[in-house]
């Protein structure tokens, strides 16, 4: 990966939009190096610090930290999407791509969808 | 003189679809032979009771405790102005015994419990979810897992809706696989009362009733898969490929998983409330 | 005293939509000022005026020259056993009040042609398409051109199902955009008799109740889209984007397109049959 | 395109895949260079043939020589689709990329679909 950032399609459902704004679709710009431990400071990142590609589990600190107008512990619980949250990489259950570890690509598109319980 | 697989009239009532490829005398033999239970007369449970009823299928669960309010009208289309106050699953019956009057319907007006759940759904060979709640949901999965037949699970909130097949073959997810912890109350945002567009529920009603009907006549792929739709989403639909079933899964991972484990299982405190609603009080 | 927007029940009977996001008090008063007439009581037909009567549109018209039979009964689900031989503009009429009895239904048992179809959709806002038939098709294009007024157009064929909204705004394409020759008949394999599930008219339908409910209520994105779908496809929905209006179209295309052109269009010939059912025979 | 064969996803609807083995997907690997002439010989291309970047109108015929299995009339009629047939470039509308003009990219997906009269 030679690129220095990562632009990604972000999308929300099931009710999590009403923490990002109202907003279903988002347009999000990521480093493509990030810190091993998903503080996500815009500064540059010094020698000596601990970095890893840009993955899911930084995406939801990024998401968090730069996005989230609201209520984070209805998005983010333990360093993954608290419970009921289903996370999808280009139309496919994040699980099947390693979860938090899924090592983004620029283009990539990240749904969260938050499970429904009406009828 | 041999008779008949159908009676002859069936042959003209269901001639479209047995027409269809793929489909025949087979797959309608199939229908009538089949039992589906309805979970939740609301409403997902109107529009799916409709179509199965009148694609014969032979016999047809209604479980609902629940009675007709005005408020449900709205979009629980098989209840009429003349059945406020009747209980949903007499009403609904009633309403699919006019188009249908062949097939065989159970009225369970009772609530559905972890006590009860396991001997009542026991009965059919097929399981739909249309209730309206994280309990049931987390019940009907787990029940689904234990008597190892497929749950048809549709939801429906404001102006958008999911379908899932849990337990689908032998590989297919579990409700827990996906969504292992039930999530907080105030997360979920659907114990208390929430917008729901009436078209909405009858597109995924719609929907489970198809997919239903092709796990019965064996038209369905059988490849596990979560379809979202969003009334106001450019694109509207959009499926999903899912998981396999979690081999660390509560449910379905664990080979001891019964009967008993699921009466003990606290469905109460799954959702943060003091008296869940066991039954759909049809959203 | 200030009279209310709507009777208090309203506010009881629409709540759960009422309370939606975008939709509120001011969409629940558009839907009951607003106008819509459904060309055929058939598949399609019955799911989309069950929704859109649940839904509180306030004058429904229903255009279907045809009478209830028992191969209907398998999707078309708002006529019972006991409306047999019924004409399906007056069953779905009954049922659809027994919904809702305070909205408004025309009941229009009469053929659509040319000759009285620019008279009789006139009176209604939005006209949707819920006909089995090539000619009709094109006949209620034509029309939507004339009278500038969006057509939600259904079709639903074996397991296959197509939603496009005609004239949509000033710049949407009409029918004839699209395909503007009509296909011989031995390709449309239309005006023979073909197989249909159901289940796949319910979903059409509901999802043409739902396009009319967002164009009344102002929800409609408003761009020209088509929606795919195919019971046993792997994805089963898929969006198209659609052309603009063309400029060359022989309809929309044309300054000078009017009435008498739509009376001199041998409809009968494009279709290539002798009779062609105008009205729709809820295939 | 430096490619000399184009690898294309093709997909009927509305009733055309009848016509082609009763298969609604079918993989398909035209040359990215052809004749003219829209003549789908499989020869190679000898000096003088004029030729033209793949486009919808060679794919056609293509179709109607390598693939389909009866009643051509019902597939094609004057170099193009008969009336009654939409054609899709990667789920847009064809008239919006040229229609038979189009030139084929490696990878697109093509699909043909027969409008629907049936309700
Ligand atoms: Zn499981
Ligand atoms: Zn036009």
């Amino acid at each position: 990966m030679s690129l220095d950032v990562l632009s990604l399609k972000i999308e929300f459902g099931g009710g999590l939009e009403l923490l990002f704004s109202n907003q279903r679709s988002h347009n999000v710009t990521i480093p493509s190096k990030v810190r091993r431990d998903d503080s996500t400071s815009l500064l540059p990142l010094e020698d000596g610090i601990e970095t890893k590609p840009a993955d899911i589990t930084y995406l939801i600190h990024h998401l968090r930290d730069h996005l989230l107008k609201e209520r984070s512990e209805l998005f983010i619980e333990n360093k993954t999407v608290r419970p009921g949250i289903l996370v999808l990489v280009n139309d496919t259950d994040w699980e099947l791509e390693g979860e938090g570890d899924y090592a983004l690509r620029n283009g990539d598109e990240i749904v969260f969808i938050s499970t429904l319980h009406g009828g | 003189m041999a008779s008949l697989p159908l009676p002859l009239l069936d042959y003209q009532r269901y001639g479209r679809q047995m027409i269809l490829d793929g489909f025949g005398l087979a797959g309608q033999v199939k229908l009538k032979q089949s039992s589906v239970v309805v979970v939740g007369a609301g409403g997902l449970g109107c529009p799916v009771l409709q179509y199965l009823a009148a694609a014969g299928v032979g016999t047809i669960g209604i479980i609902d405790d629940d009675i007709v309010e005005l408020s449900n009208l709205q979009r629980q289309i098989l209840h009429a102005e003349s059945s406020l106050g009747v209980h949903k699953a007499e009403s609904a019956a009633e309403s699919i015994s006019r188009i249908n009057s062949s097939i065989h319907v159970d009225v369970i007006k009772s609530r559905l419990t972890p006590q009860n759940a396991l001997e009542i759904l026991s009965r059919y060979n097929i399981i739909l979810d249309c209730t309206d709640n994280a309990p049931t949901r987390y019940l009907l999965s787990d029940v689904a897992v234990v008597l190892k037949k497929p749950l048809v699970s549709g939801a429906a909130q404001k102006y958008e809706g999911q379908l899932v097949i849990y337990s689908l073959g032998p590989d297919g997810p579990c409700y827990r696989c996906l969504f292992p912890k039930p999530p907080a109350p105030e997360a979920a945002g659907t114990c208390e009362e929430t917008g729901i567009l009436g078209a909405v529920t009858g597109i995924v009603g719609n929907l489970q009733a198809l997919e239903t009907i092709k796990l019965i006549t064996g038209l369905h792929e059988m490849k596990p898969s979560m379809l979202l739709f969003s009334a106001l989403g450019s694109p509207p639909f959009r499926s999903i490929k899912l998981r396999s079933r979690k081999a660390d899964c509560a449910a379905c991972g664990n080979q001891d998983f019964n009967l008993n484990m699921i009466t003990e299982t606290d469905y109460v405190q799954a959702c943060g409330g003091p008296r869940p609603d066991w039954v759909q009080r049809g959203l």
